[in-house]
């Protein structure tokens, strides 16, 4: 038998089919976000001066600690090469307002993390999404500080502190949508220049690390929902545009409603969530007690998800209806 | 039959054992609500505690002459009637207390821990043996509502029973206070007494492997020699 | 005040009669009985529900007891003292167990056993690596190391040892069988406790290629079942012992090159015991 | 021709990369015999050939060495003239060992062949008769007893041929070369099977990065009316048997039914130059066509081997194999079988052997699934790879049913584009064995 | 939306003509629910035994698991609280705005309401041969474990 | 336009299991599959809005008329379990296997305070027969979602890797916990 | 048959009881909890109505409203109690008014279930003490993040606008009642 005389000088490699592989892995996804998050950094730091660097830093920290200490407790591999708490860390960080109070940063990181990932199992396995999760529990638990906002330091009228849905809210005053465009708005540290939001978000789904279904059918619904009330009653209601670019919505639709983790698995799905969210948001905004409605519709949609996944699952090829 | 209980016995095992909150997960309901704060938590577990011990001393003394098919009707008749009978004390004594404790006290009615008791023992047990459960169920209870009260008062509001123990820098969480704070806390809570009975156990086990390990090494050594 | 009791009293005197009235008619219509000595034994059972006793979990078992249709020796979970227990409510004798235990028939680890030229990239699990060309040894039939029967056990009564073969701590173990049914390669089997000898090995290769793969293998070459008088067969080049035929004695335990066949406490045993024989 | 202008294919799929470009351009060599051959019994689905030959006999080649043994079986032929070493279980490609005839290989130039038939006139039964005999396996991966194929049921319908020149697997470039270079006797292939099926349609489906096989053979059907040349698009797996079909016709073959179900019959490019060289040359399947390949091997070569013949022969004819190999593949990279030595031997349908390096393996460390969807969008057969492979990892195998796990074809696409790589075909493939036990064993009472 | 079915694990207790009895493995479902300890829906262990069709032929004492079709329960629990539900609130509705005169308006409008609710409840008892209701029973799956895979006990 | 705030209000803004703490229970209980949370929110939407009617009219029709306010608990409770009971009685002659499928839970929803809690709000807050009706309704609805989100989330969660201390009740309790902070996204939208 | 009779007689036994002993205890209680009742609204009038002594219930309108008199039975105004919405659920509140029902002279919140921390500060007086002395015409209003430079203005609350705007508009439309009801028995 010529067989076992193994040859020594090879140590072949043994596994199954496929043989090779996709560029595609998750660190590489998860730094690609990272860089397409890079520009948002840089105007909120622009925006709000460098002090939001500090909390970005410590809600980072956080995040990335609370992951390596779950995991040595629980004695599995430290898993923070990924990048994913890095993440988490970022969005959490910038959908929070300038000049946020550290300690509370360093909470919200911990609950970001702790219980919106790790207590689920951690990566890949969590119901919501982790960064949302860290805010909302920061918005029950201080709502006076998270809802206070400091003006960007360019800003062209700096009388009213108040978030320009805030203001058309509560005020009934409205704000340029050019200025919204450009950031010369109160908000958080990341939502306020859709600029660099948009940069980052459509490089992502040019190279497809985003799904395009989820941002385009939020979209859509936003101009639908928003645009019937608009109809309505031009005078009270905002226009659809002004849904599109004031408040987290653009963060919101590219970077957070299309975590992979807690965004639907089918296409079908994708359209139901974006939609859902859509008509959540707009309802929370016209007619809800709180002015920005983001973070919660996607959370709730975020709910949603294994039920939407099950109704949607596409029909196998070959398999009658 | 396991042999019975000492009376002690009887009334710790609901301290910790069958902690009724942590380890039946029973009452989920008052014990998420009503733990606002402390005080409001020692509350419920007394009025909770009162219906349970009377409740439970009327079943076991008069089990024997209830016909099996109307039990549970009759038990659930007869804590409405001590619901009932504690809710106008409350009203008429501590009408503060009775506000804060708002609609659930009538919901102790329902309290799953109650009709558990006298369906699972008062029903089978005497008297006394029904009133000690009863009083130690009661106590597990208390500890397991004030232990909530008290950690969602703490960081919720800064105080526990009214008096401030938090550092005045210390901003207050106010989820804690919200009904989003209780299942967080209580989940927490559940999951690190869970830990602890799970490391017990893993304990034993190891120790039980670590023996046979040695033993093994032995005869190895034994053999070799 | 007085009207107000009387309407009370008239109230929920009323209400209470309808509805035990509605209580006896729904009683007539799902009515069951139920023994009390059913709850008594059902006390005493360890409530694991593993279904050992081949009945649906611990109540069923407690009905079928109280009913006869099973011994009270039957929970092999609860041993000995459960079958006390339940002997003294129903008032039998107990009778005595024998507790079935997993063996596992392989010893093939990883410094006995060939390795391939490769190493095996994939989940750690035997069921999963058997896919794949078998996973890392030469061997077909062996122990592949994987712990697949480990992660089952729900007793944790399974232990990898160093070799990387799993190890039974009789202690722990219930005799549930889950790891019969885990392993891939059907290596583990259950025994009754107090059974000593066993071939050590499944091989079913040809006596050149066994050799080879293995340093502790069943190579086939059939002395033992030639001296056995049938306590043990050769099938497939592989050496089977007939419990009932098997007289321990005869069994030529040092001229199995590879101590396949054996005791269970390893081959010092087995060399001690030759040692004495040779002493005489 | 109109539907030559849109571009056919089907939904899912991806495009790794191709490295065609190592072989493509190589014409076959015909490598002289080995020393020694391993024939094992069973090159093909179903029961294994029984043996004719005992240890120490002298075959001459194209000998009788082990008869079919049953419906879907096949027969099968000494490769080289030579003496029977013994017969026993020896090591296989697929990894697991199968009783194999090894033979002493001596030099001779005696070989038995059948009779010549002439294709123009020979009947429909004479050519499945011819096939059957000759041993002809499916050459596109599978291995399935052509003759099964051209024998279908009389109540199935079938209305068209389709050859799989899609060769949709990287690396491998033996059906290209094969298109090139005997065009001819491929649609004298063709038309013979088409024959033996009293079919009137027939197509050829290529992959559009073989511009010129598919100019060649449209080219050459210019004038045969109903063979058709049709232009897919690029795009793994175009070639299973279901893409390739809903591709071609735009039929969808459903789960757990065959081809000719829709009235079709595939056969791959080798498969239809067998059948010419049985029918025509009275050939034996003693010969396997294949392409060494990969960056591990040191002259990439597209060979012509005798079946038998152990892989490190072949490989020590390409030059041998370089330091920085890492895995050594029998046939494509995507659905192909790693080796753990150079032992196996080359058997009928043996497509490729491919010696990787790490590089081109590209593989990344394991994480859980992140849920990305990305094996879900791919997936050709609209499966969700990831929560079968889940289910089975967790034996949920009545969940995995139902989500269709039997159904998955273990093309690999998922498992490729998992950012997660997730084993996800290793996974599906022991669900998949375990649910179809259970499902054999509900059958079975 | 595609064949949802609910599999529930449980032993065989008898088996006769293409019909078994299934005792469902509940201990791991009611570990967690608070009702566990007076949980005996008519009569204790009554419950939880179903009656099931059986294709495998299995012996008692086998491991199985079960498939119900979990749309079937969906559209048996339209059917009988669904329905009611909506034919007492139109009822009460249709009665209040009838008997809006009348100072026992309220009781009238339950009355009425009651009164269709009572005929629908007849209907389905008269015609109670409605599929999702009475076929469909649920099935076994698969055998998981028989009793002689290996004996659990020495016979000695 | 009232009505249906009442009813949104109890479905969604105000939900019952998410925002009041009732029906815990069940909630935790029977929110392993999604088709038997979805059955059993049914039963008990069906339950709770018999339950808002007969309640009423007890209350308006026989508590209140004599002054016996104080048996609010003991007349409510009794008419709930006997409900209850017959209406599993009728399922049971009904469809074998929906009480198959359900009857072990029926009895929960006797002993589930977010029946009684129905209908001692209601008394509460002086809602007339038809805003107790859509109000019964309601809370059946919002218990309904919340149980069958649960579900759906538990169903996803067997295939997750939670650490071991918290399966079951803990994880259940939790998710619960974040649940209930998207919904607070919904406060101040109606304020009935 | 027995059994039957059994279970009626046990049940209607356990009714009667309950019924009985229910009613006795009710009839213990009840007056202490009116009497609670009464010294709350009591308690309330006088907090709103610093110079109150005695008041008396204003018959013949559909909300509740006392007229207020001081020692020397003067009437020194009115105190009525008015509810709407809040941010979460219905405010009750009891507004201390002049006579000429053009100054607010106190204000309690009774009832209400906003967010505790956050929407209750309108309990707490730093909130209420603003209306002491507070002009209502033409109607009361309220400014944000700034001190009020009106007679008629009070500062919301920072977080809980939404609360003390329903505070405000509750009061505004309770006062407008009154001033309808009052204008009309004048
Ligand atoms: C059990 C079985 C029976 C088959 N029967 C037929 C048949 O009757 N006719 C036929 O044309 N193909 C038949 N096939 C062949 C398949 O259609 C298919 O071509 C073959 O398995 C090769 O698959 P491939 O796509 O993996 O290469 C059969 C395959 C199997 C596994
Ligand atoms: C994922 C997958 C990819 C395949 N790719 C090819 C291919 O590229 N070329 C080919 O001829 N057959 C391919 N096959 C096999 C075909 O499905 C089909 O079985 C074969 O063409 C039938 O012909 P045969 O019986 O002559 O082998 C593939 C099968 C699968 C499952
Ligand atoms: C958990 C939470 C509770 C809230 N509770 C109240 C409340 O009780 N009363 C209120 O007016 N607003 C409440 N709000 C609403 C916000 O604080 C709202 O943004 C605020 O009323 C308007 O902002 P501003 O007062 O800073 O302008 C709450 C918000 C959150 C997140
Ligand atoms: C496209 C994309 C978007 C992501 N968005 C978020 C996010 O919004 N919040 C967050 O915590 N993590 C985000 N992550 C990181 C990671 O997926 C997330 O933490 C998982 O939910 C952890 O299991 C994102 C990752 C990707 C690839
Ligand atoms: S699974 Fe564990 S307990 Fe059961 S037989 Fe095996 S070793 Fe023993
Ligand atoms: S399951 Fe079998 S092969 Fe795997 S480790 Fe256990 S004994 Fe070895
Ligand atoms: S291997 Fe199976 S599941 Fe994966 S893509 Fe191919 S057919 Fe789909
Ligand atoms: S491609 Fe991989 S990571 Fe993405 S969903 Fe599929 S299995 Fe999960
Ligand atoms: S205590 Fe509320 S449902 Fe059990």
């Amino acid at each position: 038998m010529n067989t076992i005389t193994a040859n020594p000088s090879y140590k072949l490699e043994l596994a199954a089919s496929p043989h090779v592989h996709s560029r595609w892995s998750t660190k590489q996804a998860m730094w690609l976000v990272l860089a397409a998050i890079l520009p948002m950094v840089i105007s909120a730091v622009v925006f709000f001066g460098l002090y939001q660097l500090l909390i970005i830093i410590v809600s980072v920290g956080f995040c990335v600690g609370t992951e390596a200490a779950v995991k040595a407790v629980r004695k599995r591999k430290i898993s923070i090469g990924d990048g994913s708490a890095v993440i988490t860390g970022l969005l959490l960080a910038l959908i929070l307002p300038p000049n946020f109070s550290l300690s509370s940063t360093a909470i919200g990181a911990i609950v970001s993390i702790g219980i919106g990932k790790e207590i689920f199992g951690g990566l890949g396995y969590n119901i919501f999404n982790p960064a949302l999760v860290g805010r909302a529990f920061l918005q029950a638990a201080f709502p006076v500080p998270m809802t206070t906002w400091s003006q960007p330091n360019y800003a062209v009228d700096s009388i009213s502190s108040a978030t320009p849905l805030s203001a058309i809210k509560f005020d009934k005053v409205s704000t340029e949508l050019s200025n919204l465009f450009l950031g010369n708005v109160g908000g958080s540290l990341g939502e306020t220049s859709a600029i660099a939001v948009l940069l980052g978000g459509i490089f992502l789904i040019v190279i497809g690390v985003v799904n395009w279904r989820v941002p385009v059918s939020m979209t859509l619904g936003v101009i639908i929902f928003g645009g019937i009330f608009w109809l309505l009653d031009p005078a009270i209601y905002p226009n659809p545009l002004f849904h599109i670019f004031a408040g987290g919505f653009l963060v919101g639709a590219l970077f957070m409603a299309t975590d992979w983790v807690t965004s639907p698995l089918y296409g079908k799905g994708m359209w139901i969530f974006g939609a859902g969210i859509a008509l959540v948001l707009v309802l929370i905004r016209l007619f809800g007690g709180l002015p920005e409605g983001v973070m919660y519709s996607i959370l709730f949609m975020n709910a949603f998800v294994p039920l939407i996944n099950r109704y949607t699952k596409p029909r196998i090829f070959g398999k009658e209806k | 039959m396991k042999s019975k209980l000492g009376f002690v016995k009887e009334y710790t095992k609901g301290l910790w054992e069958n902690n009724p909150v942590f380890k039946q997960v029973l009452g989920m309901c008052p014990t998420l609500a009503v733990t606002v704060s402390a005080i409001n938590g020692i509350a419920m577990a007394l009025a909770t505690t009162f219906v349970l011990v009377f409740s439970s001393i009327i079943i076991s003394s008069v089990r024997k002459l209830i016909p099996s098919q109307v039990r549970i009707a009759s038990y659930i008749l007869i804590i409405a009637t001590f619901v009932t009978i504690v809710d106008l004390v409350m009203k008429a004594q501590f009408p503060d207390l009775s506000k804060s404790l708002g609609p659930y006290i009538p919901l102790i009615v329902v309290n799953c821990l109650i009709l558990g008791r006298q369906e699972a023992f008062s029903s089978k047990n005497g008297v006394l043996r029904s009133a000690l459960d009863a009083l130690g169920m009661g106590t597990g209870f208390l500890i397991a509502l004030f232990m909530l009260g008290g950690i969602r008062e703490i960081l919720g509001s800064r105080t526990l029973l009214g008096f401030q123990i938090m550092p005045d820098f210390y901003e207050p969480w106010l989820v804690m206070i919200l009904p989003a704070g209780a299942f967080l806390t209580l989940g927490l809570m559940m999951a690190y007494f869970n830990s602890i009975a799970i490391n017990m156990k893993k304990k034993e086990t190891d120790k039980i492997i670590e023996q046979y390990k040695k033993s093994k090494a032995a005869k190895t050594i034994e053999a070799g020699a | 005040m007085e009207t107000t009791i009387i309407i009370a009293i008239l109230t929920m005197g009323g209400l209470g009669f309808i509805f035990a009235g509605g209580l006896a008619f729904a009683d007539k219509k799902l009515r069951v009985e139920e023994n009390p000595l059913i709850a008594k034994v059902n006390d005493v059972l360890p409530g694991a529900n593993c279904g050992a006793c081949g009945r649906a979990g611990c109540y069923d078992f407690a009905v079928n007891v109280v009913e006869g249709t099973i011994g009270v020796n039957g929970c092999p979970v609860g041993g000995d003292e459960t079958a006390r227990e339940i002997a003294e409510i129903l008032g039998v004798e107990a009778g005595s167990t024998t507790k079935m235990v997993p063996r596992i028939l392989c010893r093939g680890g990883s410094s006995e056993a060939v390795t391939k030229m490769a190493d095996y990239f994939g989940p750690l699990s035997c069921a999963a690596m058997d896919l794949v060309a078998g996973g890392d040894k030469l061997c077909y039939y062996g122990c592949l190391g994987g712990g697949d029967c480990v992660k089952a056990c729900p007793f944790d009564a399974m232990i990898m040892n160093d070799d990387n073969i799993p190890e039974v701590i009789e202690e722990l173990c219930t005799g549930c069988g889950i790891c019969v049914s885990a392993c891939p390669r059907d290596i583990i089997e259950m025994h009754p406790i107090d059974r000593q000898v066993f071939v050590f090995c499944k091989n079913l290769d040809d006596p050149k290629r066994a050799k080879e793969v293995c340093s502790v293998a069943c190579i086939g070459c059939g002395i033992c079942a030639r001296k056995s008088d049938g306590g043990i067969e050769m099938v497939d080049n592989l050496a089977v012992i007939n419990y009932d035929l098997l007289d321990e004695s005869k069994i030529p335990f040092d001229k199995c090159r590879t101590h396949a066949i054996g005791y269970l406490n390893g081959r010092e045993k087995h060399l001690e015991e030759v040692e004495a024989e040779e002493g005489n | 021709m109109s539907f030559l202008n849109k571009i056919k294919t089907f939904q899912g799929g991806v495009h790794p990369e191709e490295y065609k470009e190592l072989t493509e351009n190589l014409p076959f060599e015909i490598m002289p015999d080995p020393k020694r051959v391993i024939v094992p019994l069973s090159q093909h689905i179903g029961a294994p050939a029984s043996v004719k030959v005992k240890k120490k006999d002298e075959v001459k080649k194209g000998q009788l060495l082990a008869d079919q043994e049953g419906f879907i079986s096949s027969p099968i032929y000494s490769p080289v003239s030579g003496k029977v070493v013994d017969v026993h279980l020896e090591p296989t490609a697929s990894g697991f060992p199968q009783n194999s005839i090894v033979i002493d290989s001596i030099e001779s130039e005696e070989e038995i062949r059948f009779e010549q038939l002439d294709p123009k006139t020979i009947t429909a039964e004479e050519i499945r008769e011819r096939v059957r005999l000759a041993g002809i396996v499916g050459q596109g991966g599978a291995a399935f007893p052509t003759y099964v194929k051209l024998t279908p049921p009389a109540d199935k319908n079938i209305d068209c041929v389709i050859l799989n020149g899609c060769e949709c697997e990287p690396y491998l470039t033996r059906d290209y070369r094969f298109m090139l270079e005997r065009s001819e006797d491929l649609i004298t292939g063709l038309k013979l099977i088409m024959k033996a099926l009293g079919v009137s349609k027939g197509a050829i489906g290529i992959e559009d990065n073989k511009p010129k096989a598919i100019e060649k053979l449209t080219k050459l059907c210019m004038n045969e009316e109903n063979i058709s040349v049709v232009s897919l698009k690029t795009k793994y797996p175009q070639g299973a048997e279901k893409m390739l079909i809903k591709a071609v016709l735009n039929r969808e073959v459903p789960p757990g039914k065959l081809p000719l179900d829709v009235g079709v019959v595939i056969q791959n490019i080798g498969t239809a130059l067998a059948i010419n060289d049985a029918v025509c040359k009275g050939e034996p399947q003693i010969t396997a066509a294949l392409t060494v390949s990969g960056f591990g091997i040191k002259q990439p070569k597209n060979l012509i081997v005798k079946v038998g013949t152990p892989l490190s022969d072949v490989l020590d004819y390409c030059g041998g194999v370089k330091d920085n190999a890492a895995k050594v593949v029998v046939g494509g990279p995507m659905m192909g079988v790693a080796q753990y030595d150079f032992s196996a031997p080359v058997m009928k349908a043996t497509s490729g052997i491919l010696i990787l390096t790490e590089s081109e393996i590209n593989a990344h460390e394991e994480t859980p699934c992140l849920r990305c969807g990305k094996c879900i969008e791919v997936c050709p057969l609209n499966l969700t790879p990831t929560k079968l492979a889940r289910y089975s990892q967790l034996e949920k195998l009545e969940e995995a049913e139902q989500l269709g796990i039997t159904v998955c074809m273990e093309c690999g696409t998922c498992a490729f584009v998992c950012p997660a790589n997730i084993p996800l075909v290793q996974w599906i493939r022991l669900g998949k064995k375990r649910v179809l036990q259970i499902q054999r064993e509900r059958k079975a009472s | 939306m595609q064949k949802e079915t609910i599999i529930e694990k449980g032993i065989v207790i008898s088996a006769s003509g293409g019909r078994a009895k299934i005792m469902l493995d509940e201990s791991g479902k009611c570990e967690e629910c608070s009702a566990k300890l007076f949980c005996k829906p008519a009569g204790s262990k009554d419950a939880k035994i179903l009656e099931v069709e059986d294709s495998l032929g299995v012996n008692t004492g086998d491991s199985v698991n079960i498939e119900i079709i979990g749309s079937d329960i969906l559209k048996a629990s339209v059917m009988l609280y669904g329905v009611p539900m909506i034919i007492l609130i139109l009822g009460i509705l249709f009665g209040m705005s009838i008997f809006s005169g009348s100072s026992l308006k309220e009781l009238c409008a339950f009355l009425f309401a009651s009164g269709l609710t009572i005929v629908y409840a007849g209907i389905l008892l008269v015609f109670n041969k409605i599929k999702p209701l009475k076929q469909n029973l649920p099935k076994i799956i698969t055998v998981t474990k028989t009793v002689n895979d290996f004996p659990a006990l020495g016979v000695f | 336009m009232e009505l249906i705030l009442i009813f949104f209000s109890a479905a969604i803004v105000n939900n019952f299991v998410l925002a009041y703490f009732l029906g815990i229970c069940p909630f935790i209980g029977v929110s392993n599959k999604i088709s038997s949370a979805f059955s059993m929110g049914l039963a008990t939407t069906f339950v709770m809005v018999v339950a808002a009617i007969v309640t009423w009219l007890i209350y308006h029709m026989i508590l209140v008329p004599f002054n016996l306010d104080f048996l609010q608990y003991v007349s409510f409770i009794l008419v709930i379990a006997s409900l209850v009971q017959f209406v599993e009685m009728f399922v049971k002659k009904v469809s074998q296997p929906l009480y198959r499928a359900l009857g072990i839970f029926l009895p929960l929803i006797t002993t589930n305070c977010a029946i009684l809690g129905l209908a001692l709000f209601i008394v509460l807050r002086e809602y007339n027969f038809i805003e107790g009706i859509f109000y019964g309704v309601g809370a059946g609805v919002g218990f309904t979602l919340a149980i069958t989100i649960m579900a759906g989330i538990r169903e996803e969660l067997e295939l997750a890797d939670i650490p071991k201390p918290l399966q079951g009740a803990p994880i259940t309790l939790i998710v619960a916990g974040i649940l209930a902070l998207a919904f607070m996204g919904f406060s101040g939208l109606i304020s009935v | 048959m027995k059994l039957v009779i059994k279970m009626l007689v046990t049940l209607t036994i356990v009714g009667v009881i309950s019924g009985a002993l229910l009613s006795e205890i009710s009839g213990w209680a009840e007056p202490k909890i009116e009497a609670h009742r009464k010294a709350e609204t009591e308690k309330a009038i006088f907090e709103v109505q610093p110079s109150a002594e005695s008041y008396e219930v204003v018959d013949g309108i559909d909300f509740e409203c006392y007229k207020v008199f001081d020692k020397n039975k003067e009437k020194t105004g009115y105190a009525l109690t008015y509810s709407g919405s809040g941010f979460q659920g219905k405010i009750r509140l009891m507004i201390g008014m002049d006579n000429s029902l053009e100054k607010v002279l106190g204000l309690k919140v009774l009832e209400q279930v906003e967010t505790p921390g956050l929407g209750t500060k309108i309990t707490e007086d730093d909130f209420t003490n603003q209306f002491k002395g507070l002009s209502a015409v033409p109607g009361i209003d309220w400014v944000k993040g700034a001190s009020p430079s009106k007679p008629n203005e009070i500062q919301a609350i920072t977080g809980a606008t939404i609360s003390s705007k329903a505070v405000v508009s509750i009061m505004n439309d309770g006062i407008e009642k009154l001033r309808a009801v009052d204008g009309g028995k004048k």
